[in-house]
């Protein structure tokens, strides 16, 4: 079934500026998707509408099979769940507790029940020992995984997040992604997220939009997208590193390469089949893991 | 004869008591820090009695406040926000010119053309709980006094000021600097009466009074410019960027 | 610039940290309320000698006691010279000041000594409580006293975000400065209007954001707080205790007034 | 000459936190610097003392042969020059030209001489078309590169910027990284900018200071950088994409890969020595560029 779909959507901002025209957008249940795209081409636009923060000038939004207006309030943010970019946006309380605490509480649930889902939503994002901080002695990595756990205790089984990796450093970015990777494989939960960093992408999205001035420029698997050069450069995005030497080795040196190896591993096979053997330096081989 | 030496030397002793009192609270860190009452310096009675009178006032702003939020739900992170953010302005120091040292705004005009003297009087009261208890400024024994000299005479009168100034057919720009001046002078009136009423003692109130005023006015005349312009700079700011929020503020019809 | 709260401290463990807040507020409130209605120095200054050195054993470093004990100190030194040359009738010295006659007098100095030592007296009650309880184990008790909850909700709101707030402040300052912003008083008043209205936009559009974040979250207009635990067995006791020794200080004093 | 230098610099906030532990930093005139760090590592503190925000608790600063605390403001800010993180916190003024000119008006120029630089600085950005809009109309890209003329304006030789890039989008980044680029090396420009971001900097910087819990963990230019893993590791920074390609295929398959290519020019080079002419499709190997 769908977990989440936009049809035909416009949107324009009070002052006239058209953030969105005509975007189509169908995210299955338990899928990965990434919507990529540079700054101010609408990725915040689409995910407020999304969640109903805004509402669609025409078009249509539905949310697991409903239309997103007939939904009420309480029953549309325990489907969805969105995480803002600036994780000082969204903890309003004034320890890590109560923040996550916030929304369970909102729905009523008793006390006990309110004290779970903090447990729980704090070790899924590795933040348990920050329980009782107060949130602005946090850092900002731990902010953003705090942020992220206040959400995951709706329990919503769509996640949608604006940059999750933005200012993050290497580690944190990777910590951050294996984190969405494992709720969305372990846990099912329908991972989106809007982006305009290119290169972690492709390990994880099943399938990326690429939005460029309010529309729907591509729509595919990373292996698809990413081998449309042209369109890349319309968007005012790049190739993936690896993508981008594997292309100009494949473009501009006439090296026979298969497709456009995104990741470093698929880049690595695709190397090793061309380089002969008896360069490669012996016993060295086998420690490949 | 004699009674023309005693009042002499009266008069003389006022003038000299001034003039040291000027200079002992203009060299202290702060001179603002002198705006809160300190904790501790009133008596019980008065403590009490400045309670009582700000009570009323706090509860019809938190009454509105309900009402109001009942309505809008952006009311209260509104209300929250706007409050913080005339917190630190009040927190930061500028300098003032006849005193040598930084002194701070009281941003309460400010706050109050923004979200009303009524809610400006509850923002002020956690403001100065808030600095009563991490900052040892003001007190939680003054706290009833400072929230009628900072919210309620300062908010009342500035906003007041405001609110006048537009019927008059006056610039906003003046309109904010007469509540920002107004307001803060109207907030060291106040103040001063409440320590003169505690303190003076088996001396006269009003010699008091007028003492505690005259040492307060070397820096206060011109702070209460400064955050006259200040109020009207800021409201000026807020209107070339925000023109869409001033018009959701108190006295967004006025502005 | 804007270094504010210091509230780190109160995130260290010790045993006054671990005390109910519920408890510690009430006790402090006692306390203030036994200052405030002293009648001799005495007490005042036990308890400001108790609050200071409760503080400099949990070291709290020195320079945040300076900062929190500097304007107290002032007014205290102000109150006393006030009121010993205004204030009372029977002379103990007089001096001339460039032509001035000051006459410092015994009932004026006794009652300035009182207001001084009242003022040290509750700052350090309040700094001790403020140096061992976070803000919000603070709001937490107060919403025991039945304060109201709208209110606590706006104070709650606005403590959190005057920390984001002066982040953003903070760069503007050093900004304005960088760029010679603070160089006269014209140009200082200035840069400070500026940075004033700055921050009210940020506080205005951070608004926004935030009322939207809390609606996502199942936001109605009432931020829910959660329920209060019954006052422990020893927190019980600790109160009582120190009710009890306040209420006999109190007592000893008025009595030996007699 | 010393364009600007840190001997044993040591530094604790007011709450203890101990950000900056002995730091040695030098940067000659002339030079591209990149201060390399994770999270919370220290590089806003060194800065921020760099142009005398905050003063050192032991060690000394000298910028261009002074120490720090004998020049006059106007002596500092004309030399050293900062450009924040987020420019929504450093722009105060209504429209492009009015900020622009903020520090030429603090410095009493003649107001022909205050237009003329903000002419040159927005030409120097590429902002000039912006120069009568609105502050707050502004995308976060152009943002960027207005705080930066606002800088520029101010004539400094040595220009500080907080990262430059985050936020950006790949063609935003790729922009800024040249736009700096160039002043360094046509306006002969001191550049030193803080970042956590591994990949853009190799191409561009002369010497990296990786920085971890306030300590400068090693210095060098960025091939001797990128050699140690374990301190890269250690200081919770990753390889650039391409480095880490080849240090796999270096150190896991025995490929004979002479040092550590950092960029994809230095890969496609090494690469194309170890695959066999006769593998090249014919006719492409030409077009190389
Ligand atoms: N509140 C607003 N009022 C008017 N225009 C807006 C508003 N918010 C965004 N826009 C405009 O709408 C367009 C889309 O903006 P949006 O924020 O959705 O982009 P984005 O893809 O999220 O960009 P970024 O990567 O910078 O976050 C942009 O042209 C932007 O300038
Ligand atoms: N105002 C402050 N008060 C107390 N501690 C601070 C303050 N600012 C920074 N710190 C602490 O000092 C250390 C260094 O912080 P700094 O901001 O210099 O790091 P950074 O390298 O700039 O990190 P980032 O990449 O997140 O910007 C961190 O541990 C941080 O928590
Ligand atoms: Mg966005
Ligand atoms: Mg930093």
């Amino acid at each position: 079934m769908k977990a989440i779909s936009a049809t035909g959507v416009h949107f324009t901002y009070d002052d006239g500026t058209e953030a969105l025209s005509g975007i189509d957008f169908h995210v299955e249940e338990g899928e990965f998707i990434a919507i990529l795209g540079s700054n101010g081409s609408g990725k915040t636009t689409l995910i407020n509408l999304l969640v109903g923060l805004i509402k669609a000038r025409a078009g249509r939004i539905m949310i697991g099979g409903q239309a997103i207006g007939e939904l009420s309030a309480e029953e549309l943010y325990q489907r969805v769940g969105l995480v803002f970019q600036n994780p000082n946006d969204q903890l309003f309380a004034a320890t890590v507790e109560e923040d996550c605490a916030f929304g369970p509480r909102n729905l009523n649930l008793p006390e006990a029940e309110v004290q779970q889902r903090v447990t729980e939503s704090l070790s899924a994002v590795a933040a348990l020992p920050l329980r009782g901080r107060a949130i602005h002695h946090l850092s900002f990595g731990e902010q953003k995984r705090v942020s992220l756990a206040g959400v995951m205790a709706m329990r919503p089984s769509v996640l949608i997040l604006d940059e999750p990796t933005a200012g993050l450093d290497p580690a944190g970015e990777a910590q951050m992604m294996q984190l969405l990777k494992k709720l969305n494989r372990e846990e099912g939960l329908t991972v989106i997220l809007a982006t305009h960093s290119v290169d972690m992408l492709p390990l994880f999205a099943n399938r990326i939009y690429v939005l460029d001035q309010g529309r729907v420029l591509q729509e595919g698997p990373s292996e698809e997208i990413f081998c449309h050069q042209e369109m890349i450069d319309r968007a005012k995005l790049r190739l993936p590193y690896i993508s981008r030497l594997m292309y100009e080795m494949k473009r501009h040196d006439g090296v026979p390469i298969d497709g456009l190896p995104l990741t470093i591993g698929e880049a690595r096979e695709q190397l090793l089949e061309l380089i002969p053997k008896e360069l490669i330096i012996a016993g060295m081989g086998e420690k490949r893991p | 004869m004699i009674m023309h030496r005693r009042k002499k030397s009266a008069r003389i002793r006022r003038v000299a008591a001034v003039i040291a009192t000027a200079g002992i609270l203009t060299a202290l860190p702060a001179p603002a820090f002198a705006m809160h009452i300190s904790e501790g310096i009133l008596p019980a009675p008065w403590a009490l009695f400045w309670y009582a009178v700000a009570l009323p006032f706090v509860a019809w702003g938190l009454r509105d406040l309900r009402r109001r939020s009942e309505e809008l739900l952006w009311f209260k992170p509104f209300v929250s926000l706007v409050g913080a953010a005339v917190f630190l302005i009040s927190c930061m120091p500028i300098p003032v010119p006849t005193a040598g040292t930084c002194s701070h705004p009281a941003g309460t005009g400010l706050a109050a053309i923004l979200i009303g003297p009524g809610l400006t009087v509850v923002v002020a009261s956690i403001a100065l709980t808030l600095q009563a208890l991490f900052l040892a400024h003001g007190g939680l024994t003054t706290l009833g006094a400072n929230i009628v000299s900072m919210g309620v005479a300062g908010a009342y009168v500035g906003y007041g000021a405001y609110l006048v100034a537009r019927h008059l057919g006056l610039p906003w720009a003046v309109a904010a600097f007469l509540a920002g001046l107004l307001s803060d002078w109207a907030t060291y009136a106040m103040t001063s009466l409440e320590l003169a009423a505690a303190l003076h003692g088996d001396g006269s109130f009003s010699a008091m009074l007028s003492l505690i005023l005259l040492a307060f006015v070397p820096t206060q005349l011109p702070l209460g410019i400064l955050e006259g312009f200040i109020c009207a700079g800021a409201l000026k700011f807020v209107r070339s960027r925000k023109p869409e929020l001033i018009r959701a503020t108190a006295a967004g019809g006025a502005a | 610039m804007f270094d504010l709260f210091s509230d780190i401290f109160t995130y260290r463990d010790n045993a006054l940290a671990r005390i109910d807040p519920r408890a510690k507020l009430a006790i402090a409130l006692a306390a203030l309320v036994a200052v405030v209605t002293a009648e001799r120095i005495v007490l005042p200054l036990c308890v400001f000698g108790l609050c200071l050195g409760t503080v400099v054993g949990l070291r709290i470093p020195a320079k945040l006691i300076a900062v929190r004990l500097a304007a107290p100190l002032s007014i205290v030194a102000v109150l006393v010279v006030l009121q010993t040359f205004l204030t009372g009738a029977t002379p103990i010295f007089a001096f001339t000041l460039a032509g001035w006659e000051f006459t410092a007098k015994a009932e004026g100095l006794r009652q300035g000594m009182l207001l001084g030592a009242r003022v040290l007296g509750a700052v350090s009650v309040v700094f001790l409580l403020s140096v061992v309880t976070p803000a919000h184990r603070i709001f937490q008790a107060l919403r025991w006293f039945r304060l109201s909850r709208n209110w606590l909700e706006i104070a709650v709101l606005m403590y959190r975000y005057i920390f984001v707030l002066m982040e953003s402040a903070a760069d503007l300052a050093a900004a304005q400065k960088l760029r010679l912003g603070y160089t006269t008083k014209g140009r200082a008043l200035r840069s400070f209007t500026a940075l004033a209205g700055a921050t009210i936009v940020h506080s205005l559009e951070q608004a926004e954001r935030t009322h939207n974040a809390m609606r996502l979250r199942g936001y109605r207009g009432v931020m829910p707080f959660g329920p209060l635990p019954a006052l422990g067995r020893r927190d019980r006791m600790i109160l009582a205790f120190c009710l009890a020794g306040i209420a006999s200080a109190r007592l000893l004093e008025w009595g030996a007034g007699r």
